[in-house]
């Protein structure tokens, strides 16, 4: 109220000139249509950038740009500001060159090794839908403290899109796969890594995995993987191999280098967990979140993202007195499995301090833990799979902190 | 007849067999059991070359190097090789970073990864005798094969056998999507649903320290110009 | 069979280059991450840009540019695509400076005439919400005859975005609106146009119609009405007021230009229909279509779009003989009210002409009519609101013609 | 009251009362009934002038080109006048363009929108005298005005019921969502359901010249590089 009150004196102290001097845009002629053919956003948006984070990799190449989900609305991440993992650099690939090859590990697994070009992916039966894709890595460098100030850094590993291709089991089924005995995948990347990761022959089967060409509407982008890439739903984002050359049936798991010296989660007893795949249950609050300056006291909302590699969300608490209490969130539809989930909430600041938290739930139950819960059984060396409940800060001065609470 | 049926007839014009040179041309890899290994050997000798040439700018000439990646070798002992245990990896072991060689549980991964990605400039240059030598010299860092060593296809089964990690993995959690691996059904964190008084005192645990707060650039250019809140000024303290 | 037999041959032929010459992709080391803060798509993608319709209109700060259908997937379009339609151009309106007013048109009917900032707007409630906006003209040069050659042009004033924004009623609710006697809306836009469109109180009520500044994830587009747009479910585009800037309660509709001399719709009779708002069920097939040439016999993937502006899509039927028999095809999930449904169905080119069409059926019965069944009631003179069904004809040699049908 | 209270205090801190001079600024549209109409006067002489310094050189000197927008005179009669329903808007009239006079039933129409959008490139920039003066220079285009008329806000509604169309638009229809307007629950047009043997002959009664192949750019270029088809070369024949 007392804000308001400010409010209402200084609109009485005088006409808001933005209203009484008409702006150029009402008395003026505009920029013609197809002025770009390919649009961009306004001027005004150009701080919401991915961004890197200063220290957490040596080389460029081999690095992580972040997406700045705390401008982000929705569940659709602009194709633009989707966050970047590569291991040996982007490129963007002639389509009409590129070919998937299909084998198996021996002939008796695959009736029929087959090479397929674009324009015949493209021809075959497609679906589209939306699926959240989550680095591994994503909260990592959080296990152990504090590290990093924003949500960009923190979650911005972090992206949804509408992808749309083939479910590989269709080119599987063309190629005679022996699906008794190929319980394994391989798939391939084109590029310098050749990135090679073990596929779950379950999400196979069961239509889930695809060899995806479209992102957004439009083909997916050279950083996402330009012209092929495979989409594994609720798994981690390093399985979803980029420039996809080559599928190939196996009768067991392959221990790529990056399911063996990397994103291999590190327990209390000195043992690695191997093909950790799933994105387990996570939300955070987007808005308000660390590195923001809440400008007045009065009415906010409290907005964030909630996902599960198992599912759907069921329902996100929200708590902004450190946990101590907690509020079912409102989610915004459609509730997709495997999806990022929207989730908004109301907050009345009063001036003093608060912490701002989300807890998800997906639908197997699956409830997000906090810190505490989390390191009780893998402490906070594994790099991957930090999915604690996050904590922001809100102090008088309105400034808004990453924290970890007790 | 793997190379002589046509696809599927269900979806006519679609696809064409791979002939057996591009298959070959592609299969390039190598499973733990090393099916998808080629012939070929290579001696320490012949790998230290290799790796003065091609890999030491980068790696270092120990593989000690941390400016492009995490180190190789090191933080693995004699012991480790006969248990297949690394100690290290032990809560307080006081081991600065987590090397190759201590994680590493099955020699294909790294025969395979220097074979397809290796030097990081000029990956899949390497032949496979090269890649026999240079990953022989990458043994030898870390004690695990002596300074005469020749690895080869014949030898490389038994060189697994002195892996000082090749027991550290496990496959026992939830987290695999299927039952292929075993693994278990269950997660093993779980969260709790309370809703009402579910705790006492709420004390910060952990924040970001005052020098840290630019040290990720002005946060006020990093947020929009508009809405319920600006970017901080990281340029000032709080 | 034949065009396998081929195949077949030229693959026994000889060993791919693609495959047997490595690509200097998989041999060096790509881009860095964050090479763009703000990604674009593949430079092989340039061909599928938002193109005029030479001759349609006279100056292009009051045109349309066409978002190219026939190369999208999914139902999300690329906000670069998104259609355009100015009147009297585009602008980049500086946000913090922008303003909404809402009054009355008598004092009696909105108790408190208030101002919003856009900083206060985006702390409300908001809603995230997948729709269509189709622009009432949309197919509108079709009416007498065949008169362009791509979906882009018969269709392309289409787009279907996820937008963010404020239920409009929460805003009529905190100024104190007389909903019993306020039975009208008037939107206006900042622009020199002024945009004015009378908008449906029921509309309003029911908390369909959004204050919306977000788009696809991120703040509208310079081009869709940064910072702040109406969206209308349903609806057609020229009531979605792009730079809204002041909402006005009133008792009857406003009768402004572009709902009484456009947007109106000439019937047989000589009278024009007025205030058409509501999008009839309609659909498209985006690919095969109209300048486009098949590559090869075989396997081929009709796909396409289907929308209605009374709610969900309940069907597609696909017809490949000119409409004899019709075969229900394919709908991607999920399915939403007032949005995009993509649909999919299978066809073997045999090498003999075809013709392709669709038609939809939405949850309210309304099935698509035919142009015969359309024009036996409102002729051919009404520019907008054609919902025909629309027929590609597939030649011998391939090419996709836009053809209509007896 | 209007303008003495705040926002709801549901929301506190969003919104704030708009002034008096604020919506004055702002409220500027002028509805069928004329409510919002300022005072004051122009004369057909007065408006000629406004139109050939401000208006002629994009719809010439008698509101007759087409070269930015449909004809904005032309095509209505006294007899339409008389009647208030346009005859040429009728099938077979033979009118080449539908022109504004032809079709604006409401005067408020006209007045509101060369008040708030026009001139294009200088819209909101006439005074209401202006926006009078012209309103009537073109209402003698049309011959609804005669030539030494002066139209004020005391005489428009005497106007408006001489508008050649002023009875020209129906709502009865049932493409407005909501029941306001009355209009109708059931749409006009309906498809058929249909799925076998729907139809016998099948012709094609219209399709696009092959003069016109190439008028929308060479189509190559406007479609994608791969997949199941290319663009067709629309530089030759097909
Ligand atoms: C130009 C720099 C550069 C050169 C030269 C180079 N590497 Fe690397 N190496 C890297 C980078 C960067 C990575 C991490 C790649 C990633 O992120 O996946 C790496 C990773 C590795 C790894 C995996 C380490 C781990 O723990 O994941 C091995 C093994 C390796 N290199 C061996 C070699 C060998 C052998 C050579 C020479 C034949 C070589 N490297 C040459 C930069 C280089
Ligand atoms: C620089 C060119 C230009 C000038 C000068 C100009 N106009 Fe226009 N006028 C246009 C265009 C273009 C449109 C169509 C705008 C749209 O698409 O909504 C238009 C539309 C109109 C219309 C609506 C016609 C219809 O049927 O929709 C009227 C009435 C009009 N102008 C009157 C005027 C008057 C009066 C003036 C001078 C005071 C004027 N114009 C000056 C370009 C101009
Ligand atoms: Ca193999
Ligand atoms: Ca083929
Ligand atoms: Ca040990
Ligand atoms: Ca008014
Ligand atoms: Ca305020
Ligand atoms: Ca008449
Ligand atoms: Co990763
Ligand atoms: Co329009």
């Amino acid at each position: 109220a007392g804000a308001m009150a400010t409010e209402r004196a200084l609109a009485l102290a005088g006409d808001d000139p933005a209203i009484m001097n008409l702006p150029a845009h009402s008395k003026g002629l505009g920029q013609p249509v197809a002025a770009s053919g390919y649009g961009q956003p306004s001027e005004w948006e150009k701080n919401l950038q991915r961004r890197q984070s200063p220290g957490l990799t040596r080389v460029p190449q081999s690095s992580v740009s972040f997406a700045p989900l705390q401008g982000l609305f929705g569940i659709i991440t602009p194709s633009g500001l989707h966050f970047e993992r590569h291991h040996q650099g982007w490129w963007d690939i002639d389509p009409s060159r590129h070919r998937l090859m299909i084998n198996g590990s021996d002939d008796s697994l695959l009736k029929r090794p087959t090479v397929f070009s674009m324009d015949e992916l493209m021809r075959l039966p497609s679906t589209s839908r939306m699926h959240f894709i989550e680095c591994g890595a994503n909260t990592g460098m959080e296990w152990g403290n504090v590290a990093v100030p924003t949500v960009q850094y923190t979650h911005g590993m972090l992206s949804c899109s509408e992808f749309t291709g083939v479910p590989l089991r269709t080119l599987l089924e063309m190629c005679g796969a022996d699906f008794k005995r190929a319980k394994f995948v391989l798939a391939e990347g084109a590029d310098g890594s050749g990135m090679t990761r073990t596929i779950p022959m379950s999400m196979v089967l069961d239509g889930q995995v695809l060899v995806a060409y479209g992102q957004n509407g439009e083909m997916l982008r050279p950083e996402n993987g330009y012209p092929l890439r495979l989409v594994v739903p609720g798994v981690q984002g390093v399985s979803w191999i980029k420039y996809l050359r080559r599928i190939e049936l196996g009768d067991m798991p392959y221990a790529t280098k990056d399911e063996s010296i990397h994103y291999v989660d590190l327990l209390p007893d000195g043992t690695h967990r191997q093909y950790t795949s799933i994105q387990e249950v996570k939300s955070v609050i987007t808005s308000p979140s660390g590195g923001q300056v809440l400008l007045e006291k009065g009415f906010h909302t409290i907005t964030g993202l909630a996902w599960s590699g198992r599912g759907k969300v069921k329902r996100v608490d929200v708590s902004v007195d450190g946990g101590r209490n907690w509020t079912p969130a409102r989610l915004e539809g459609p509730v997709l499995s495997k999806c990022l989930t929207r989730f908004n909430a109301d907050f009345v600041w009063d001036g003093k301090p608060a912490f701002f938290q989300s807890r998800a739930v997906d639908e197997t139950g699956q409830i997000q833990p906090t810190y505490g819960e989390l390191r009780k059984v893998r402490a906070s060396r594994s790099i991957y799979h930090n999915n604690a409940i996050q904590s922001w800060a809100l102090a008088e001065n309105g400034e808004v902190g990453n924290v970890q609470l007790s | 007849p793997a190379f002589a049926a046509g696809p599927a007839e269900k979806f006519p014009g679609i696809g064409r067999a791979a002939t057996p040179a591009e298959v070959k041309a592609w299969d390039i890899d190598v499973r733990p059991d090393f099916k998808g290994l080629p012939r070929g050997q290579g001696s320490v000798r012949q790998g230290e070359m290799v790796w003065e040439a091609q890999c030491a700018s980068c790696h270092g000439s120990f593989g000690e190097s941390s400016d492009i990646f995490t180190p190789i070798a090191g933080g693995t002992s004699a012991e480790d090789m006969r248990a297949g245990r690394v100690d290290s990896l032990l809560p307080g072991a006081n081991q600065p970073q987590r090397t190759t060689l201590m994680k590493v549980a099955t020699l294909s991964t790294l025969w395979d990864y220097i074979n397809r990605a290796m030097p990081w400039n000029a990956p899949k240059s390497l032949s496979a005798d090269e890649v026999y030598a240079v990953t022989a010299y990458i043994l030898n860092l870390g004690n695990i094969v002596p300074a005469e060593f020749t690895l080869s296809d014949t030898n490389i089964r038994e060189v697994q056998e002195r892996l000082p990690n090749r027991k550290g993995m496990t496959s026992a959690h939830a987290m695999w999507p299927g039952r292929e691996l075993g693994g278990q059904a269950r997660p093993d964190v779980q969260g709790s649903s309370c809703l009402r008084d579910c705790k006492k005192d709420v004390t910060v645990k952990s924040f970001l320290p005052d020098y840290a707060r630019n040290a990720h650039g002005q946060l006020a250019e990093q947020t929009r110009l508009v809405g319920a809140s600006r970017g901080a000024d990281t340029s000032r303290p709080p």
